[in-house]
Parts: C-alpha cells; structure tokens; sequence
C-alpha cells in the first residue's frame, strides 16, 4: 500500500502544525543572521496551503502538490517562498498522474525537489541553506529505498515494488539526514542569502532555512509512520 | 513592542488603506495581492517602471508612486519581498503598450519573486525586463555572497528612470539608462539603534549605549561590524570613504548627494551629517549639484543613516530636475 | 544618549550649516544670530511672514521656509524658544515694506522673546503684528495654565497664511486670515516614547513597555495622563474624539485631516492611523476635503503622533492648494 | 562703604559659577515638570555675561547690570531669558548711575526686579514659578534693610546710610528667604509656564525657575560677604 492523496494532504496539515508551533523558533534564527522573517513566512504560507486544500477537491497527490506549490509561491515571499515553491512544484511534476505515490516515487519527489531548489538558488553544499539539509536527506532517501529494495528482493523473491511501509521508511532517513544536516549548517560561513552578508559574523549559527526544511522532512515523516499505522519509534 | 498598529498580521493592508485615503486622487491601491499603481494607469504608449520590495521601508516603493516615477509599486510583507502574483498584477494594471521595466533591489528574495513573476508575464505575450540594483558597498560583491545589496541608489534609479519614461524614452532606452545608473551609484548605511518587526516583536539586534553598526541593510539585519559610536563626523567619514573609493569617484566629478535617514533620526541630525558630507566632498574636490536630504528608504524606526551618491551626467541632471509628483517626492508639479 | 553629533552646544549651528549647503537656490542662512531666510528676501510689497520657536521639531519652521510659506524662520536651541534678537534680524532680513506678522506659538517663551522682539521692531517704524496659535485641545485653556499650546495647526497656518502672502494680501488681511485659522484648527498628540534632548543626555520621560502618553506637547514634556498602550483603533479615536468635541465639528464640516508623526514613527503606521482617522470621520459625516500625513511638527526621536483638524472653507482651501516651494512641503512649483 | 562696580561684576562671576555647578540639577528639575532645559539655558546665558563682562570698560553697577539683562536676553531663549533679563534691566534702572550701591539701593533694585518680572509673566505668588522665590526674598530684604536702619539709628543716633556692611545683611536676607520660598513651590500645582500643561502632576516638584533664582540670590550674598570681608556663616 502507497501514499495516497488523503495520506499527503494529512502530511501537510501536520507540516502546517509543525511550523506553527515552530514559528517563532524561526523567527529568532533568521533575526540572528537574517531579517527575521522565515518562520512568519513560513506559517503563513502552510496556512495560506491550508485553507486552499480545503476549499478544493483533488484527486492526486501531484495536483495537491501543485496546489501546495502555487499557494507557497503566492504568499510566502522572500527567499523561501521561490525555493520552497519551486521544490513543491518539482516535486509535482516528478510524481505525474500517480494517484499513489510507492517510497521510490516519494525518493525520485524528494531528489526533483532538492533539484529545483539547486536550480532556482544556485546553492551548493556548505553554502550555509536549506540545500545543507536537503541534500543529504536525498541521498539518505534513495540509501534507504536501495536497502528495502535489497531486503524485499532477498526476502521476498523479487517483488516489483519496494511496498506502501517503505515510504515511511524513506521519509525517516530523509528527516534524520535533514537533521543532522541543518545542524552541520552552525560553524558555517554563509555564501547565499541574506546570511552571506554577514561575512565571518554569520558563523556560528543555525540557518534558519535549514532548519524549516528538517522540520519539513520531519513532519512528512511522522506523518507517513502515522499513516502506515505506526508509533513513536 | 510599541507601534501604532491593530494587528501583526495586517498592518501592510491597514497601511495601504490609510494611503489611498490620503492620496485619493494619485493612487489606486489594491490589497489582494497588494499593490499600489498610479490613478491614470496604465498611460498609453509609456514604458511603465514598476518596483516592488518588502513593506517598512517607505516611503519606498509606494510612496514615489506618480507621475514622473514609478506606474506602480509591489509592497510585501515587512521585510519580505513580496510574491510573483503581486508582481504579475501590478504589472498587468500599468502595461501602456511600451513595455514594463521591473526595478529590483538586490536581495536572493526579491530576485526570485520578480523573476518569476517575468518569466510568467513573458509567457503572457508582455516585453517585461528587469534590472537589478546592488549599490551597497559595505557588500563585497564575490562569488561568497549574495552579491551587494540595492538601497539609497534605487531612489535616485526610480526617480531618473522614472522623468525619462515620462519623456517616453523606449524600454531599450529606460533599461541601459537604469544601467547606467547602477553603474554610477554607490552607498553605505549606518546604525545607531535596530528595530522591531511588527511580527515579531524584538529588535532585530539590540546595540548598547556605545555601539554603533557599520554597514547595515534596510533590513534590520545586523551589519559587516559592530564598533564603538562615533561622533558625526566620525560616522560620516566612515560612510563616505568606502563610497568613494569604491567607483573610485574622482576630483572634478558632478555628484547627487543623497544623506538618508533610516526613520528613526531626527532630520535635525540628518542635515547635520549632510553638512559634513558637503564638506568632505568640496575638500577632495566633488562637485556636489543636486542633493536630496531626508528619510527616503528606511527601516521602519531605526535610528542610523545612508549616504549615496550618484555620479551625474548632463542627461541625469535634466531627469532628475524633471517635475515629479508623488506622495514622498514632488517638485514642478 | 545615542545621536549623529558632534557637540550638544553646537547641534543647532551644525545642523544650519547642513541645511544650507542642502537647499543653496532656496535658502539664505545666518547662524549670528540664527536666522534662515529665503534667498530671494526680502520680497518687496508683499507681507513678510516669519515664526521660529526651539530647535528639535524639525522640519518645523525652517522646513517652511521658501516661495508660498514663511519668508524666515528664527530657530532657538533644542526646545528652547528663540531670543529676540533672533526675531529682529529675521524681521530685519525679510520685511519688504508691506509688514511683518510674527507667528507665535503659545508657550510662555516664545510669547514673551516675540513681545520684546515686536516691541523693539516696532521702536524702529516696522509693522509688525504678531498672532498666537494655540491649537492643543489637550491643556485646558483657562486662568490656571499658560494656555493651550501651539502644535500641528502651526503647520497648516503657516501654509495658508504664507500662500495669502504670496497673493499680496495685505497685513489686515493676513492677520485676520491667521486669526480664522487658529479659531478653526484643532489638535492632540500622544508619544510612545521619550525623546533626548542633545544638552540633557537622557530622555525628558520615559515609559514602560506597556505604557503611552496622551495629550503631550511637542518638546518631550510629560503630557497630561499616562495610560496602558492601546492599539491604533484606540490611540487615533482618543486624539481624534476632544479634537472633535472642542470646535466642535458637526456633520457636514469640511477638513483638512494632519496625521504628523512626532519623529520616530514610521510612515507605515502613521498610514494606518491616517486610514482610522479618515474612517472615524467619514463615521461622523465630516468631509475630509485636504490631507497631510508625515513628520511636519516633531519632537527629535518620539514615537507618537498628532493629529490636528482644520475646518476649511473655500478661501483656505484655496490658498492650500496654492503653490509652494520649500525643504519639506513643495508642491505647483 | 557700598557696593561698587567691580563688586557687582566679581557677584556676577559668582552667580555664573553657581549656575554652572548647578546646571545638571536645574536640567533634571526641568525635565521633571518641563522640557529640561533651563539649566542649559541659563547657563549659556551667564557664561555669555561673563564674555561680554570682559570684554567691556564700565564703570557704574547699572552698566553692569544693564550689560546683564541685555546679554541674557539675546542669549538664554525660552521664558527664564526675558523674565532675568526684564528682573536686570529694571534693577539697572533703580540704580540708575549710582557709582557705588547702598543696601537701601540694592533692595530697592531686587524690588525693581521682581516687579519686573511679575509685570512681563504675569504671575502671582502659588503660581509655582520664580516668582515664589522672588517674592520672598524682597519682602526679607526690606525688613533686613529696615531692622539694620533701625539699629543703626539706634546706636549711632540718625546715620543716613544704612551702611556699607548692611548689603551682605541685606542679600543673606533675600537668599534665605528665596530658598524657602523655592521650596514651597514643592507641593503646589503649577499655573503658569510650561508646568501648567502637566495639570495635578506638576505637585511634589520643585520648581526649576524658583530654584534657579535661589541660587542666584544665594550666590550674590555670598559675593557681597566676600567683599566685605566676611568668612563662611
Ligand atoms: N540561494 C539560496 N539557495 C538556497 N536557499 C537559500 C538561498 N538563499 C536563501 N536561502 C534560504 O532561505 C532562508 C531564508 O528565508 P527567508 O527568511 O524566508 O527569506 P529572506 O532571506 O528573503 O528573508 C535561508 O535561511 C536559506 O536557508
Ligand atoms: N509666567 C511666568 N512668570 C514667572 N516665571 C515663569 C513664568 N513662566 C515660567 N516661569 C519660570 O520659568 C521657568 C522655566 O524656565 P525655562 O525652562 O528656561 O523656560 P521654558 O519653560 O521656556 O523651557 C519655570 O520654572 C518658572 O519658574
Ligand atoms: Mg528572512
Ligand atoms: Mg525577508
Ligand atoms: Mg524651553
Ligand atoms: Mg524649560
């Protein structure tokens, strides 16, 4: 069994929770190296998505995406609301038609995600972004995807999909990764976004960029293991 | 946190409100999406010059909305640049048939949004092109950063760019103007005290008694250095030298001086440090022939100065002179 | 004490310096004593009309100065009302043969240094008249106080009055015409904060995070009650509702709407409370015909506002919507 | 032996020493119910006296004082430059071109003083201002001046003058009383002059211009103590 519709929209009403009550944790690590704005942004735009998801009747995880995607695009602004538009809408697009999404097409969303943001913000690793976190939570995705193919392909014999349980799976390695990542984001020296301004000064902090994006991964995690009928770990 | 406001969440809105009922006859402004366009748009067979940028800065970009200037303005959230619908909208309301030059200042948010926001309006059919202003010289502009910053210049950009659109000069002519005057401008601000975000409450940074910060944004954001307050001349000095040196402006040039007051200080201070410039300026031999003095771009409360200046050019002066009329800038008309 | 000066004893001095070298075309300024003019004084056959009062509520006056508003403002040091000399050698600089009016606001200082300055004026041959503006609803006008102050409706008299001025009204004629106006105009302001004058080093009063003032003046003195900060529906409805009350204003009354800032309030709030305002009214039936919004009439760095109404009548609209051409209110010209 | 010009002119120098010891209290006192500068204002004043004082030749106690009020006029702004300069130029009056001042003559001048500066303000005895201060110490004077007359007829049997020595009776008189009567100013509410807007909470203040006046009554009898000779009371 995959991720179906109902199963994303659940997924963003709990990443809409969870910015919420992480707004102001937001606020304060853009104030610290930024113009303190990304966590209101941020719940403003998941709450904008909100009330678009509730007022429309859609039919695919990709046209929730997409809607998901224009709405971000349409009140978020800043940087994040560019980047964070652009991912959702990558991630649309990579997903099509399906109207149940398997872990590896969750993975190949994830990884046209990432994409968009490298495309849109020209970030690389170590530049002190949200990439720092994505990055790495692609790759642990696809890591984690490869290991349950693996295993359902000893087990099982050669089953064609890596099953509906896989996708939780692929989401906690996506979060940890993020994670792990975002934290790796505090000795640097940032050389994109408004932190780069900074110079030697941004040092030292959490990027708040970072850290929405494994709040993100996180809450789409918690989401899918709920969804998959499981408990805290 | 002390404000004249109902609610965080709508002060842009509320503002915007309060501006169309003071200037009923000069703007038309909408709230969903936000924006502020001229009361005559769109003027037929004009370039029209179009900005846009996050709220608390104003006057800027609403308030030099107007005959002369901008066709429209894109205000966002405080501090945010606002998005590619509101860009798209003012866009479509100002279109005259010549084409539409979008005014961005240099920041990852801004750039993003108006870039969207062409790419949509290219694919409706439109001539819309961009030019991007970073005349902060407290930014090293290197493959490290962002890039510097668009501040004090974007005043002066949107007044010359907006006399020759008036003239109507073509987008050709209005985009390599708009260059122009990138190339020439240069800028560098200062901080006494920050300031408070409606939505969150706090001071962006806070300064102790002898603290100042060189080198800010108009964001709140802190500055490159933080160092014990200067007197005027100190501070000035500090503000003029990196600007000079950074075009280099040379003896002989024709200058704009332009001495910004972020909001927060008193214009009694302001024309205080404007002398000084002057002064430092005729002493390496600058020729200052236009000026402009007062809180243009600012970060809603805080106390600190800019200084821009422009290197001028005959056809600049003639645009600069030219009548304009706006809510914040308004002369021959 | 955080401010962009050099010296406390020289702030005012320094600051004239600056404005001259800011407006070269439109201003003459002496600071022996300290006088600024416009430059082409004095005007012959027509009225002079010359103010000033303490600095520090910048651009009042010497903001006002130029074609169509004052012919010469006397700034005193920081909240300080100006000596008498300062007065006769404005009046000296500017009179052209058809008279002078002094305009006074009504402090104790000012009203006393002008009376000598007249005095001696008229010992010397001039007409000279002088008429006080007393505009603040917020002090009881009665046998136990100075009087009401002069605040916001300075401002709008000192444009009315200089735009009759400018027609060759003669001095009968402008004294009565300023008369009319002060019996029409009404204001009220509130602070958020304090504000530091260059000489003290500390704020005149300071307030809790949680505190605001009402009915203050304009040179950082307490104001008559100190109450819980409320939001902006409730700030502007309690400037708004005695300013109302005192004319009284009666449905159907046209008006001009000032919304000032004290200093340090940005202009997006101030916007917003200009939006209440004109709602507010348009509740009551009053026809707000003119508007005015930013800092006219400050107190250095304050947060707060004022807001003053001015009943029109076709005259005065007139003469508001004539030319002007000066440092902070230009307009036709 | 009286009181000669370079008398007055070495109490002047006195008064602008007070004054300028005094400045930072007149400010806060200003603050506290006014706009804060009265100690600035009169003390730019007196330094200004004391520039023109040495920079001029006179030769009479009026010229001085005349020099005085003028100088304080163009040079303290605000209502304390008219109402001292109104107080110095009614006193310069009353001693017209006297070369040396009785103490009859000084009281009479302190009268001329307060006359003035009720005659330009307005104001009465309970209004909080100078005026409290003023009042008093002309009141103090003349009785001082009357039980010196008094006492001098008694024992040496009908001098006319008062006597040299009855100056500093005269003005240690006035500044005692002036003290008081500054300090009576503390509970009243103000009715004239900027402390007058600020309603009931003008009480429990001290008035600046009432305490300006003290320490200048004060600073003149020690002058005149000085000059006669006299140690610290
Ligand atoms: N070029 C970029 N590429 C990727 N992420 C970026 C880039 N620039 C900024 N960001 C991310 O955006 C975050 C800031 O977002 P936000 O505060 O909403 O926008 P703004 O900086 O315009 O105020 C940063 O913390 C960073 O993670
Ligand atoms: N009408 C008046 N008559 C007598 N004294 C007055 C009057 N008004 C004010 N004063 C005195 O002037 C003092 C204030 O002087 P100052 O602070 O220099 O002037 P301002 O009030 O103009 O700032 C008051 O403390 C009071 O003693
Ligand atoms: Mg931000
Ligand atoms: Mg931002
Ligand atoms: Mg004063
Ligand atoms: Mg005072």
């Amino acid at each position: 069994m995959g991720c179906a519709t109902e199963d994303v929209i659940a997924a963003l009403r709990r990443v809409n929770e969870v910015i919420a009550e992480h707004r102001d944790e937001l606020v304060d690590l853009d104030r610290e190296i930024g113009d303190g704005d990304h966590g209101e942004n941020m719940r403003r735009g998941f709450e904008a998505v909100m009330s678009k998801l509730d007022m429309s009747e859609l039919d695919t995880p990709g046209a929730v995406l997409k809607l998901t995607a224009t709405t971000l695009i349409s009140t978020v602004g800043g940087a994040a609301g560019p980047l964070y538009g652009t991912a959702f809408l990558r991630a649309a697009n990579a997903v099509g038609a399906a109207t149940e999404l398997s872990a590896g097409e969750v993975a190949a969303a994830l990884r046209a995600a990432c994409e968009g943001v490298v495309a849109r913000g020209k970030a690389e690793i170590g530049d002190k972004t949200m990439v720092d976190a994505l990055q790495p939570a692609v790759r642990a995705a696809e890591t984690a995807m490869a290991d349950a193919a693996a295993l359902s392909a000893a087990s099982a014999g050669g089953s064609t999909s890596a099953g509906g349980d896989g996708v939780p799976a692929v989401l906690a390695a996506a979060a940890d990764a993020a994670e792990v990542g975002a934290e790796s984001t505090v000795p640097l020296v940032a050389r994109k976004g408004r932190a780069s301004y900074l110079g030697e000064r941004s040092a030292g902090h959490l990027d708040p960029g970072a850290r929405s994006a494994a709040l993100l991964l996180r809450a789409l995690a918690d989401a899918a293991r709920k969804a998959a009928g499981g408990e805290a770990p | 946190m002390k404000k004249i406001i109902n609610d965080p969440a709508t002060v842009v809105a509320d503002s915007l409100r309060g501006m169309a009922a003071a200037h009923p006859e000069l703007l038309r402004v909408s709230t969903k999406p936000a924006v502020v366009a001229r009361a005559d748009a769109p003027v037929r067979g004009k370039v029209a010059v179009v900005s846009g940028g996050g709220s608390g800065h104003e006057p800027l970009h609403a308030g030099f909305v107007g005959p002369g200037m901008l066709d429209a303005a894109c205000p966002g959230a405080v501090f945010t640049s606002p998005t590619p619908d509101q860009v798209q909208a003012a866009v479509s309301q100002v279109d005259g048939g010549a084409g539409v030059l979008l005014v961005v200042k240099n920041y990852t948010g801004d750039v993003l949004n108006f870039d969207t926001a062409a790419e949509l309006a290219a694919a409706e059919g439109g001539d819309v092109r961009s030019v991007v202003i970073d005349d902060d010289v407290a930014v090293k502009d290197s493959l490290y950063t962002a890039g510097r910053r668009g501040v004090g210049g974007t005043v002066l950009l949107e007044k010359i760019v907006g006399a020759a659109a008036d003239r109507k000069v073509d987008l050709d002519g209005c985009e390599a103007l708009a260059r122009r005057v990138i190339a020439n401008v240069r800028s560098m601000g200062m901080a006494l005290t920050g300031c408070t975000v409606p939505h969150v409450g706090e001071p962006t940074f806070t300064l102790a008694e002898d603290e100042m910060e060189i080198g800010i944004g108009i964001h709140g954001e802190p500055g490159r250095e933080r160092m014990p307050a200067e007197n005027a001349d100190g501070i000035v000095r500090r503000l003029l030298e990196p600007v000079l040196e950074d075009l280099p402006f040379r003896e002989g040039d024709r200058a704009l001086l332009f001495t910004n007051s972020m909001g927060g200080t008193p214009l009694i201070e302001l024309y205080l440090a404007h002398g000084i410039a002057e002064r430092l300026l005729a002493e390496r031999g600058i020729r200052v022939e236009r000026r402009l003095v007062g809180p243009f771009i600012t970060s809603l409360e805080m106390q600190g100065m800019s200084i821009t200046l422009l290197k001028l050019d005959d056809e600049m002066i003639e645009l600069w002179d030219a009548p304009v009329h706006t809510a914040a800038l308004r002369w021959g008309a």
